[in-house]
C-alpha cells in the first residue's frame, strides 16, 4: 500500500530554510527562582535538538515559554527571524505540540481525537495502526491505557501535512521499545522532509542530526541562594 | 457657627443619638487605625523574622567551621 | 491584528528594572506628610460635623453618621475601580508594581464598604427602627462587599503569586464592567418592591452649614486612603522581595554582616 | 525521490513534502460544537444531576416552609429562579475540568485560531444541556409550588434566556478556577454577585406576569443582558483560560 505523502504543493526551499527557531540570551524564572539565564540555541529545519536537565532544572518551563505558554522571561526567541510575540502566531501556525499531558480527549474515541486534529478517515487509521493501536480505533479514550492514551497523541506525528516544528514534551516516556523504535524512525523521517524537531527527554534518542542542550550549563551565574549567603 | 451643645454631658447624649453616633464612630476610627497598624505592624515581625534567621545563619556557619576544625584536627 | 497583538503580548517585564524598589524609596520620603494632612483633615471634619453642625429637622443627631458614611461609601466604590484600574495596567502592561498596588487595595476596599454597611446599618435603627433595611443603596454595598471578598479569595487561591495576579486583575475587571449594571437593576428592584416611607436614598436637601464638613470628611478620607494604600503596598513589596539583595539590606541594616 | 522502508516495511515516498506555513486546519465552530455535544452526551451524569438537584431541592421547599398554598404561590417564581441559578452553579464547574486535565484546553489555546470560538461552543452545549431542560421542567415544579396560572409561560421564557446568561458568566468563573483543585466554593464565591441581574430581571419576568402587566419589557432585559454576556463573556474567558494555563 504505497501512500502518497506529497499531496500538498512542494515549498519552494526558501520558505523551508527560513522555518528556523532561533532562541538567545534566553532567561526563564518560576516562583522567583531563575531557572537559567544566557540560553542560545538555533533550531534549523531538518535538524533536531534534545534538551536535557535534572527534574526541575526548567524543561518544561522552556517548554511552555518557547509555545508562547508562559509569557514572563527576558532574553528573544524568534520564529523565520520574527522574534515574540509577533512571530509567535507564525510560529504556532506550523507548530504541532504534545505537551506533558497527551491533548487526547477521554471521551472521544481515537479516531475522533484525530479527525479534531483536522486528519482523514484513512489517515487516522493507518497512523493509529503505526502506533500499535491496530483494533482499538472505535474504544471510548478513558477505556485506554495510559500508554495508550499517550500513543493516540503520537499517532498525530503520523499523520501526512503534518506542520513542520514539532515540540514534545518527554515523547519517548511510558514507550515500550517497539514504539520508541517507531518514534525515532519517524522522527528520522520527518527530519530529512525538512522538519525539525525540538524534544526533552532523558533517555539517549538516536535520530540525526541532532544537538544536546544541557540546561544545567546555562545555569544562573550567581543562584539567588548564594546572593543570599553573600549578604549574611 | 457655634457649637450645638450646652455642655460636654448633652453632647454624649446627643440627646437620645448619642450611641449610635458615637458606637460607628468609634468602630470607624478602630478600623481606621487597625488599617494603619497591620502594615506597620508586619513589617516589623519581617524585620525580626529576618534577624532571627540571620542568627540561625551565623550559628550554623560557626558550628560548621568548629566541625570542619574538629575534623581535620582529628584526621592529623 | 498586528498592533494588538504587540501591544497584548508585550513582553516588557519590569521585575528586572525594580520598579517596586523605585516605588519603596521614592515614597519614603513623603509619606508621614501625606499621614498628617489626611489625619488632621479627618480631625478638622469630625470635630466639625459633630460638635458644630446644626441638628437636622427631622432626624436629629442621628445624622451626624452621615459624616462617616457617606465617605466611607464613596471610597468604597472608587477604591474598587482604582482596584481594577491598577489590575487592568498590570495584564496589559506586565508590571508587578500595580499588581501589588491592586492586591494592597482589596482589603482596604473591603474593609471601607464594610464600614459604610455598617455605620449604614446603625444609621437605620433610630430613623426606621430596624437594623438591616433593604434599601438599594445599601443591598448595592452589600454585593460590592461580595465582589471584593471574591477577588481576595480569587487572588489567595493560586500557588503561582503572578498566576493569582492577573485572575484577581481579571475578575477585578469582569466586576467593574458589572458595578454599573448591578446598581442599575437593585436601584429598578428597590422601586418595584418600594414600600412607601422608605427614602435613605435621598438624603434630605442638605444645607451649606452641613455640606462643609462632609466635603472635608470626603476630602480627608480619600488622603487617607492614598496613605493606607501606599504603606500596604510598601508593606507587600517587602513581603514579596525579601529574597533581593535591597530588601535584605533595608531589614538587616543593623545586622553585623559577619563574614563567613 | 528516495523511498525507503518505514517500521513493518510498506515502501513509502519520501520527498519534501511539508507544507507552507498555513495555519493548521484549525477545526470550524461547528466541528467544534459537534465534538462538545458527542463530549456531553456521553457524560450522561452531568445531564441529569443539576437537573435531579432541582427538583428535589425544590420538593425540599415547601415541607420547610409549611404547604399553605396561598403563601407558596407567592415565592413560588422566586424559588425556582434561585434554584435553577444554584443547579446551573452546580454544573459550571465541570465545563473545562475535563479539558484542562486532559490537555486539550492547552491544545485550544494553541491554535491560531481566536478562543472566543471554542469556548461559545462549549458554553452553548452547557446551556442546552442544562439550562434548556431547567426551563424545560419548571412548569411542573411551578405546579408543585401552586405558581399562579399567568406566571407558567413567562416562568419558561425567562429561565430559557436567563440560564444561557448564566452558563456565559459562569464560564468566566469556570476559567479562572480551573487550574486549582477544589474550585467548588470558590466558583461560587466569585460568580454568585455577577448573577445578581439576571436572577432580578429573571423573577421581576414571572412577577410582572402575576400581577397582570406585560412581561414584555423585563424579557427584553433579560435578552439584552444576555447579547452582552454572548459578546463579552467568552472573551473574558479566554483570558482567564490563557492565565490558568500559565499555572
Amino acid at each position: 500500500m504505497a501512500s502518497e505523502l506529497s499531496k500538498s504543493p512542494v515549498p519552494d526551499a526558501q520558505s523551508v530554510r527560513e522555518q528556523s527557531l532561533a532562541v538567545s540570551g534566553l532567561a526563564c524564572e518560576r516562583d522567583g527562582r531563575l531557572l537559567f539565564e544566557g540560553l542560545e540555541f538555533t533550531l534549523a529545519p531538518g535538524a533536531a535538538v534534545q534538551v536535557e536537565g535534572a527534574n526541575g532544572a526548567g524543561k518544561s518551563t522552556l517548554i511552555r515559554t518557547l509555545i508562547g505558554s508562559a509569557s514572563d522571561f527576558t532574553g528573544t526567541i524568534a520564529w523565520q527571524g520574527l522574534a515574540f510575540p509577533r512571530g509567535l502566531a507564525a510560529m504556532r501556525a506550523s507548530l504541532l505540540y504534545i505537551g506533558h499531558y497527551a491533548g487526547v480527549r477521554r471521551g472521544l474515541t481515537p479516531l475522533e481525537n484525530l479527525a479534531w486534529y483536522g486528519a482523514g478517515q484513512d489517515d487516522a487509521m493507518r497512523a493509529l495502526e503505526l502506533v500499535g493501536l491496530y483494533g482499538f480505533e472505535d474504544v471510548l479514550c478513558q477505556q485506554l491505557s495510559a500508554g495508550q492514551n499517550r500513543r493516540v497523541a503520537l499517532a498525530r506525528l503520523y499523520l501526512p501535512d503534518s506542520p513542520p516544528l514539532w515540540i514534545l514534551d518527554e515523547p519517548l516516556a511510558a514507550l515500550d521499545v517497539t514504539g520508541v523504535a517507531g518514534l525515532e524512525t519517524q522522527m528520522n523521517c520527518h527530519l530529512r522532509r525538512g522538519g525539525s524537531v525540538l524534544l526533552t527527554s532523558h533517555q539517549p534518542v538516536n535520530i540525526a542530526p541532532l544537538q544536546r542542550v544541557n540546561l544545567a550549563d546555562f545555569s544562573p551565574r550567581m543562584a539567588v541562594e548564594e546572593e543570599l549567603h553573600r549578604a549574611v | 457657627m457655634q457649637f450645638q451643645f450646652e455642655n460636654f454631658a448633652s453632647f454624649l447624649a446627643m440627646n437620645g443619638h448619642g450611641p449610635y453616633v458615637w458606637f460607628s464612630y468609634g468602630v470607624t476610627i478602630a478600623v481606621m487605625a487597625a488599617l494603619v497598624l497591620v502594615p506597620v505592624l508586619r513589617q516589623r515581625q519581617m524585620r525580626e523574622a529576618f534577624r532571627r534567621q540571620l542568627r540561625q545563619e551565623q550559628a550554623r556557619r560557626r558550628s560548621e567551621i568548629a566541625r570542619a576544625a574538629s575534623e581535620t584536627a582529628a584526621a592529623d | 491584528m498586528e498592533k494588538w497583538a504587540n501591544m497584548k503580548l508585550s513582553w516588557q517585564w519590569f521585575h528586572r528594572l525594580g520598579s517596586p524598589r523605585w516605588f519603596y524609596q521614592k515614597t519614603s520620603a513623603w509619606l508621614p506628610w501625606l499621614g498628617a494632612a489626611a489625619l488632621l483633615l479627618l480631625a478638622v471634619g469630625c470635630t466639625w460635623g459633630l460638635g458644630f453642625a446644626p441638628q437636622d429637622a427631622k432626624q436629629g443627631n442621628s445624622y451626624r453618621i452621615i459624616y462617616i458614611h457617606v465617605p466611607a461609601a464613596f471610597l468604597a466604590l472608587a477604591g474598587y475601580y482604582i482596584m481594577a484600574i491598577c489590575g487592568a495596567i498590570g495584564l496589559i502592561w506586565k508590571m508587578k508594581l500595580s499588581f501589588v498596588v491592586m492586591r494592597a487595595a482589596a482589603p482596604i476596599g473591603a474593609v471601607l464598604t464594610f464600614v459604610a454597611l455598617l455605620t449604614g446599618a446603625v444609621w437605620g435603627k433610630p430613623t426606621w427602627g430596624t437594623y438591616w433595611v433593604w434599601d438599594a443603596r445599601i443591598t448595592s454595598m452589600l454585593i460590592l462587599l461580595f465582589l471584593y471578598l471574591g477577588v481576595m479569595a480569587l487572588s489567595g487561591a493560586f500557588s503561582r503569586e503572578l498566576s493569582g495576579d492577573k485572575a484577581s486583575a481579571l475578575l477585578a475587571l469582569v466586576g467593574t464592567v458589572n458595578i454599573p449594571i448591578i446598581y442599575k437593576s437593585v436601584d429598578w428592584w428597590f422601586t418595584l418592591h418600594q414600600p412607601a416611607t422608605l427614602k435613605l436614598t435621598q438624603a434630605s436637601t442638605i444645607d451649606p452649614s452641613m455640606f462643609y464638613p462632609l466635603i472635608t470628611m470626603i476630602a480627608g478620607f480619600y488622603l487617607f486612603y492614598a496613605w493606607v494604600l501606599i504603606l500596604h503596598t510598601r508593606g507587600l513589596i517587602l513581603q514579596r522581595e525579601w529574597r533581593t539583595q535591597w530588601v535584605r539590606e533595608l531589614l538587616g541594616q543593623s545586622a553585623p554582616a559577619a563574614k563567613a | 525521490m528516495q523511498s525507503e522502508s518505514v517500521g513493518d516495511g510498506r515502501k513509502r515516498i519520501a520527498e519534501p513534502v511539508l507544507r507552507p506555513a498555513v495555519p493548521a486546519a484549525a477545526p470550524g465552530f461547528f466541528t467544534l460544537f459537534r465534538t462538545e455535544l458527542t463530549l456531553a452526551v456521553r457524560r450522561r451524569s452531568d445531564i441529569v444531576n443539576p437537573l435531579l438537584f432541582f427538583v428535589t431541592v425544590l420538593a425540599l421547599m415547601p415541607i420547610g416552609i409549611g404547604p399553605e398554598p396561598e403563601m407558596l404561590s407567592r415565592m413560588a417564581a422566586g424559588l425556582i429562579w434561585v434554584m435553577a441559578l444554584l443547579s446551573t452553579l452546580l454544573s459550571q464547574e465541570s465545563l473545562f475540568r475535563s479539558d484542562y486535565e486532559d490537555g486539550s484546553l492547552e491544545q485550544l489555546a494553541l491554535q491560531s485560531q481566536p478562543l472566543y470560538f471554542p469556548v461559545l461552543a462549549k458554553v452553548l452545549v452547557h446551556w442546552l444541556v442544562t439550562g434548556v431542560p431547567l426551563a424545560v421542567l419548571s412548569p411542573l415544579l411551578g405546579m408543585m409550588l401552586n405558581l399562579g396560572q399567568a406566571g407558567y409561560w413567562p416562568l419558561l421564557l425567562s429561565l430559557v434566556l436567563g440560564t444561557a446568561s448564566l452558563s456565559l458568566i459562569g464560564a468566566v468563573g469556570a476559567a479562572l478556577t480551573v487550574a486549582l483543585r477544589r474550585p467548588g466554593l470558590l466558583l461560587a464565591l466569585i460568580i454568585m454577585p455577577l448573577y445578581v441581574p439576571v436572577l432580578i430581571f429573571g423573577t421581576g419576568t414571572v412577577q410582572a406576569a402575576l400581577d397582570g402587566y406585560g412581561y414584555g419589557p423585563q424579557l427584553a432585559i433579560l435578552g439584552a443582558i444576555l447579547a452582552a454576556a454572548a459578546a463579552l463573556a467568552p472573551l473574558a474567558a479566554a483570558g482567564a483560560i490563557r492565565i490558568s494555563l500559565e499555572n
